[in-house]
């Protein structure tokens, strides 16, 4: 079993089926995030994200560990990126690799949503005349 | 005594730095509860925020957390990675 | 929308990103299938497959389309090699991108169990003194 | 009349061929279900198998389509990609 986390300046899409293919897996399911054009019909130029970057990793480090004991993994990756980050750029890449392809498929959704509930990550959105701290208001 | 305060995203927009020293008594905070009793006070704006956490020493700390010298805390504002 | 469908010889793991990003997705979800080394205890040296390429791609093109019917996908790939693939080479890669992660996460299980079910490739597990066409038989 | 018959898989290891002309009379064989039960008698390895099914023209065909001359038809065996 091997886990990868990171927090990175630019992630690199290319790697990933390198970092999770393992001569036990049959399947590998990925799940890349990446910078949208438009929140609720506004044209955001950019996303900028800062992170706490030990406890992050420490965060991150727990998901791979859960996942690990909820599925039959063979190898689990967790990286997210820092900075600013312009449209269609990967902002977050999570991945896992398993003998089957149900178990990669559901630890890959439940890395991806457990990120984002408690990895200390914030994102801006910024936009032509202004910028927002994405769900610091109610 | 003292501890070692770091402030993220909208949070340290709010208090204007992103680490400073934050001294008290243990009369008037003790717990991570009073901290942020203590935090809302000197910035109220904290309060507008959707939700905000504390983590000490890199790990979520509940309200009951009582707080040694040298700690390193964290005001974690609503995380949005991802 | 655009949709890749293809048979290869070989699979580039590489370009899948770049294949599905687009300016309007927040979420891309890519499984990759590969070559297991074992099945069933006995170890799997290669994997032969082979296609009724015409047919194939067409059938293809309909899981694609079925998805974009089911989902609001921006992107879709559908990519089979055929020949012999070693031991954690990819055999089969599908993805989908979409704004939100829900909609390219069930599209991209959909791609891969619906290619299983209905695709026409055949896939013959050789072993060291045998080979066998898997789900032939009863 | 006749098809184009193609065979795929296990299907080409039983038949020994993966391509052949098939000629027949409309009496013999009129449907796609008649050309199976015409085939597993030719073959009858092919009634060991899951399950086959037959494409015309590159389409999954039902037993009661009619086959119609110059038709390009495939023994599919159980299907086993990704």
């Amino acid at each position: 079993m091997k886990k990868t986390v990171a927090i990175v300046d630019d992630l690199d899409t290319k790697t990933v089926y390198e970092e999770l293919s393992d001569r036990s897996s049959g399947g590998i399911c990925v799940f890349f995030g990446a910078v949208r054009e438009f929140t609720d019909n506004e044209e955001v130029t950019a996303l900028e994200f800062e992170a706490y970057k030990s406890m992050a990793l420490k965060e991150m480090d727990k998901i791979a560990d859960m996942a690990i004991a909820k599925w039959d993994l063979n190898k689990v990756v967790i990286k997210h990126a820092v900075g600013k980050k312009k449209v269609e750029e990967p902002v977050v890449i999570v991945g896992a690799s398993s003998a089957h392809r149900s178990a990669c498929f559901e630890a890959c959704r439940f890395l991806i949503d457990t990120l984002k509930e408690t990895v200390p990550i914030w994102k801006k959105e910024i936009f032509k005349n202004k910028s927002v701290w994405v769900s610091a208001h109610p | 005594m003292g501890v070692e305060m770091l402030f993220f995203g909208i949070a340290k927009d709010i208090v204007g730095v992103s680490q400073m020293k934050f001294s008290f008594t243990t009369e008037t905070v003790g717990s991570v509860g009073d901290l942020k009793v203590q935090l809302i006070k000197d910035y109220p704006a904290l309060s507008k925020l959707s939700t905000f956490a504390i983590a000490v020493n890199g790990e979520y700390a509940q309200d009951d957390l009582v707080l040694k010298n040298n700690d390193e805390v964290a005001v974690i504002p609503p995380v949005s990675g991802g």
